[in-house]
């Protein structure tokens, strides 16, 4: 799906390696690389964010697409398990804000600079983050309201 | 001594028929409604078709829990639904039922009914401020502003049929339609009836201009806190409102109690009036809701400049003699 | 209305210092479709800011996914998106399909194309229903839109509950193909039911769209710029009604919309009635569609695997998916992330309505508070789908 | 789920209703018995045959709820009519799924509404969770934030069960033993 031109472009650039459906991305070199995604190469529909945690480290795609070429990009960033720490895109991409809100509420990623870093989906005062591997299928619901 | 038991007598009649009518305007608009909607309606309380619903409903709300929010005013909280209903029967006082009978008859009977017909107006505004909810405080607000800038039009058009007849009491307004009834006037008629009906609308906060009571903005606007008896109270008032301008309508604009003599002048009455109210159903159940400042524009921009012209033109007419 | 939860007394402090009146359009009020709460922010009757906050349904589906084997799930996701249920099937099957290279038969695929198309139309419907009642009140004009819209729905839930048992959530789809077959008798009742459907669009569009009180109320309300639906990447109706003609079935078509012609509605005027009138095109569109395909269905078989045993059985290979779908809210996307076993290591559903709600913020202050419920009509957020 | 989780659904506060106070002076006069019991009869009666729901749908339940009030299934024929205040409303019908975020709203939102007052679990969240019951954020049942009169199967009830719950609901009323809560 991901357009070979653009990838190569961008390996240079930032040094991008091919991932399966698009790129992934050093953490230092993300803002700069999505701009450049945004102005340059076209694609400034913002589609969605979804992170994926790994064996070794949490793994976060953000989807980007360039409607007119009509090409959807994974741009995959790495962040270490102990210390899970992403620079937000919510000032490059307006849709960017829930979506990393929702990834610091179901996997505790903290996202540098977002406006806004609260819980979405859980009630505010909830603790643990559900969709990490060690949390356990049975914990009780036992929140008190 | 005996005037006294007349008095008794007759507002005890009145009070009766009307509350009544009223109940089962609450059965006919349900009905009115389902019939537009390609639906039944109310059926199975009261087997043929549901006439045994007003009581039902009545009855029910009687034995509900009667709460006052603590935050709530106390006093206002409790007046509120009483401003609304007396002022809204007491309207019905005034309404000529044969010729130069009227369970009260005054020479100014007419500015006494909307005199009467507004101080509903207050006790929905006390019921909305005191029970201290921002729901019920954003509707109050908007009470003032929307309704009671309706009123003018209202009574402006309502002046028209006054000039033409040339007297305030309801009863010389009614005989002045023996020959001819005000709406069937060529122009003037029209228009103001047409205008009327608007203004009633927005007064008994009906579909186009229900802004009052709007579900989907306001959730139930000035009634969020009020339950059992009390709210049984605003839900009679409102439809007594409805009812009385329907009533003023029929009894200044289509000529009271006069038909046919094959049907007693009450009869011709009570069906002008529901017929009426049948009208208002018709509009409140097919159109949508109106912005508040696109209403205002309406009435400021539109009605009020009308009502205006019109009474000019019957000023004119009753001077060309 | 509801307890004050911590960010609740947050906006009580706001509301004294600029002196305006924080209300609560709570989590559950008439016209919030579902459990979505809206602190407003007044000053009179014009919004200043608006606070969205979600997750009154978020039922924790993704976390489900990982404990559930690959043929449990088609069912389970039907409940996300619950006015058009197949749509979530679908596009989780799909995406299965393309991660476990699955083969389909081709008259499987004209079958979820058939329901697909059958689901956005009485997904629309309700749309309409329930904008009338929004705009109109539960007591006047906007029941009867309510009222006529589902009438017609109730017969599309009759002809899917003669096919397969139950009204909506019809478990249609399956990795491999379609769990019931069309036979001529329902063939022939859907033909009929598509033109009756369409022969009473018109008096549904006079009682809506071509009302003055209605026009008044949605023309150049809740204007979403092109630059800001793609920044926030709204999809679907309210994407092609800011003017983007973009839809998955013409970008990326699967299943039978290769083969088959229709066209996409686009409004360019980024208002509420813009997306209204592309709602009641793409209605128009779905009934043709429906039509077309119930001419030219294929035949042959409709599951290309074995009769299923027992549900582990299904593994896919290692690997990542992502296939997306074009549901009556917008694109529909599943992330498979699988190494292998009976169950999805992870699964991500890039949910339109959640895409779609974003834009609210953006777009609500300035407005009246009658504009909020417009406009949240407009944009037709099922909090099933916004939440998972 | 572990049994040491204080159940949440604590029945709502003994209020009896206006009822109750009357009942006490008017047993004392003669064929005072009688006329109560005729009178409690006919407001049983009238509880029965004008219950107004709280509109409050959660889930896919809600479409099913919404579909029953409308044409074809039309509940104002049984004096059903939707009230959008819990202050007016007698029966609340819980339509979806109960979340732990939205629990403290229902317990509210009950304890908002008058006496005497009935609870509808519609659809098998409501009942028991259904297939979310072992999620983290989903209460399993209603019955664990408030108290449940009718229950109604299905996932989502089809309007004609929902129907039967409502019909359910009112013999209960009628059955005599005074309005629970």
């Amino acid at each position: 799906m991901p357009a070979p031109e653009v990838v190569s472009a961008l390996g240079v650039r930032f040094g991008a390696e091919a991932a399966p459906l698009g790129v992934t991305i050093p953490a230092a070199s993300l803002l700069p690389a999505m701009r450049a995604l945004r102005d340059t190469y076209g694609y400034r529909g913002y589609v969605t964010a979804s992170a994926i945690e790994r064996a070794a480290a949490f793994e976060v795609a953000h989807v980007v697409r360039n409607l007119d070429a009509n090409d959807t990009l994974f741009v995959r960033v790495t962040a270490p398990k102990d210390l899970p720490e992403i620079d937000s895109l919510a000032f490059v991409y307006a849709g960017a804000e829930w979506h990393e809100r929702e990834i610091l509420d179901l996997f505790g990623i903290a996202f540098r600079g977002h406006p806004d870093p609260r819980r979405i989906l859980l009630p505010d005062d909830y603790t643990g983050h559900p969709l990490r591997k060690d949390f356990a299928m049975d914990t009780p619901w036992g929140y008190r309201p | 001594m005996n005037a006294w038991l007349v008095a008794i007598g007759s507002s005890a009649l009145v009070l009766g028929v009307a509350m009544t009518i009223v109940a089962y305007m609450t059965w006919l608009e349900r009905k009115v409604a389902a019939r537009m909607q390609n639906r039944i309606g109310p059926y199975e309380v009261g087997a043929p078709h549901g006439w045994l619903q007003p009581l039902a409903d009545i009855a029910k709300l009687l034995v509900k829990e009667d709460i006052t929010p603590r935050a709530a005013d106390v006093l206002l909280f409790n007046l509120g639904p009483v401003l609304v209903v007396v002022p809204a029967l007491v309207g019905f006082a005034f309404v000529p039922v044969a010729a130069g009978v009227a369970p009260v008859d005054h020479p100014y009977s007419f500015l006494f009914f909307t005199a009467f017909a507004s101080l509903t107006l207050l006790g929905i505004f006390a019921a909305g401020w005191s029970s201290n909810n921002k729901y019920a405080l954003l509707s109050a607000l908007r009470l003032v502003a929307m309704v009671a800038s309706y009123e003018i039009p209202m009574i402006v058009a309502l002046l028209v049929p006054a000039l033409l007849a040339g007297s305030f009491r309801l009863t010389d307004l009614v005989e002045a339609q023996r020959g001819l009834w005000f709406a069937a006037y060529p122009l003037i008629g029209q228009a103001s009836f047409g205008i009327f009906l608007l203004c009633a609308l927005a007064e008994g906060n009906k579909s186009p201009l229900d802004l009052l009571e709007a579900e989907s903005e306001l959730v139930a606007a000035y009634n969020v806190e009020y339950s059992g008896i009390k709210f049984a109270l605003f839900y009679a008032g409102e439809y007594a409102h409805t009812l009385a301008i329907c009533a003023l309508g029929a009894t200044v604009f289509l000529g009271g109690y006069l038909g046919p003599a094959l049907l007693p002048g009450v009869v011709w009455l009570i069906a002008k009036t529901v017929a009426l109210f049948v009208v208002v159903l018709w509009i409140r159940w097919s159109l949508m809701r109106m912005r508040i400042d696109q209403a205002l524009r309406l009435n400021w921009l539109v009605l009020l400049p009308a009502s205006l012209a019109s009474l000019l033109a019957a000023a004119w007419w009753v001077a060309r003699g | 209305m509801g307890v004050p939860a911590v960010s609740e007394i947050a906006t009580t402090v706001v509301e004294r210092e600029f002196g305006e009146l924080a209300l609560n359009m709570g989590p559950q009020h008439p016209s919030t479709h579902g459990v979505l709460r809206l602190v407003l922010h007044l000053s009179g009757e014009t919004v200043v800011r608006a606070v969205p906050s979600i997750g009154y349904l978020h039922r924790g589906v993704e976390k489900l996914a990982e404990h559930l084997a690959y043929d449990q799930l088609p069912p389970v996701f039907e409940r996300d998106d619950y006015l058009a249920p197949t749509a979530n099937s679908h596009g989780f099957v799909i995406a299965a399909e393309a991660l476990g290279k699955i083969e389909v038969p081709r008259r499987a695929r004209w079958l979820r194309a058939w329901v697909a198309e059958w689901q956005r139309v009485a997904s629309h419907l309700v749309w309409l229903g329930t904008l009338g009642l929004d705009l109109g009140g539960a007591l006047g004009g906007g029941t009867t839109l309510y009222m006529y819209c589902f009438r017609e729905r109730e017969k599309i839930l009759d002809l899917m509950e003669s096919l397969t048992g139950t009204r909506f959530h019809t478990n249609f789809n399956m990795i491999g193909g379609a769990r019931y077959d069309l036979d001529a008798a329902t063939a022939a009742r859907s033909q009929a039911l598509a033109a009756e459907i369409g022969a009473a669009l018109p008096s549904l569009a006079a009682m809506s769209g071509e009302t003055p009180i209605f026009r008044e109320r949605t023309r150049g309300v809740g204007v979403i710029p092109r630059e800001l639906a793609l920044s926030i990447g709204v999809t679907g109706p309210v994407l092609r009604g800011s003017g983007v003609a973009f839809d998955v079935r013409r970008a990326a078509p699967y299943d039978a919309y290769g083969e088959l012609d229709f066209e996409v509605p686009v409004r360019a005027a980024c208002d509420a009635e813009a997306r209204f009138q592309v709602r009641m095109d793409e209605i128009a569109q779905s009934l043709a569609l429906v039509r077309r395909i119930g001419d030219g269905l294929p035949s042959g078989p409709i599951f290309s695997r074995k009769p299923l045993k027992n549900p582990k059985a299904t593994k896919l290979p290692a690997g990542e998916a992502y296939a997306a779908v074009e549901s009556p809210r917008g694109e529909l996307g599943f992330h498979i992330v699988s190494e292998g076993g009976p169950k999805p290591y992870r699964l991500k559903i890039n949910a339109p309505s959640f895409r779609n709600l974003q834009v609210v913020p953006h777009v609500l202050p300035g407005g009246l508070v009658a504009d909020v419920v417009a406009i949240l009509g407009s944009l037709d957020p099922v909090m099933g789908d916004v939440d998972r | 789920m572990s049994d040491e989780l204080p159940i949440l659904g604590r029945p709502a506060p003994e209020a009896g209703t206006a009822l109750d106070e009357i009942a006490e002076e008017v047993v004392r006069f003669p064929g005072g018995g009688v006329a109560l019991l005729r009178a409690e009869t006919l407001f049983h009666w009238a509880q029965k045959s004008s219950l107004w729901p709280l509109t409050f749908g959660l889930a896919c339940c809600a479409i099913e709820m919404m579909a029953t009030f409308a044409g074809r299934f039309d509940l104002d024929r049984f004096g059903v009519i939707l009230r959008p205040t819990p202050r007016q409303a007698d029966v609340m019908i819980i339509a979806g799924t109960v979340t732990i975020k939205m629990a403290p709203r229902i317990r509210t939102l009950y304890d908002q509404m008058a006496h005497p007052k009935w609870v509808i679990s519609m659809g098998s969240c409501a009942n028991s969770g259904d297939h979310y019951r072992n999620v983290y954020s989903v209460v399993p049942g209603v019955d664990h934030v408030i108290p449940v009169d009718i229950y109604v199967a299905g996932c989502p009830p089809t309007p004609e069960a929902l129907m039967e719950g409502i019909f359910a609901l009112q013999r209960k009323i009628m059955e005599g033993d005074r309005a629970r809560a």
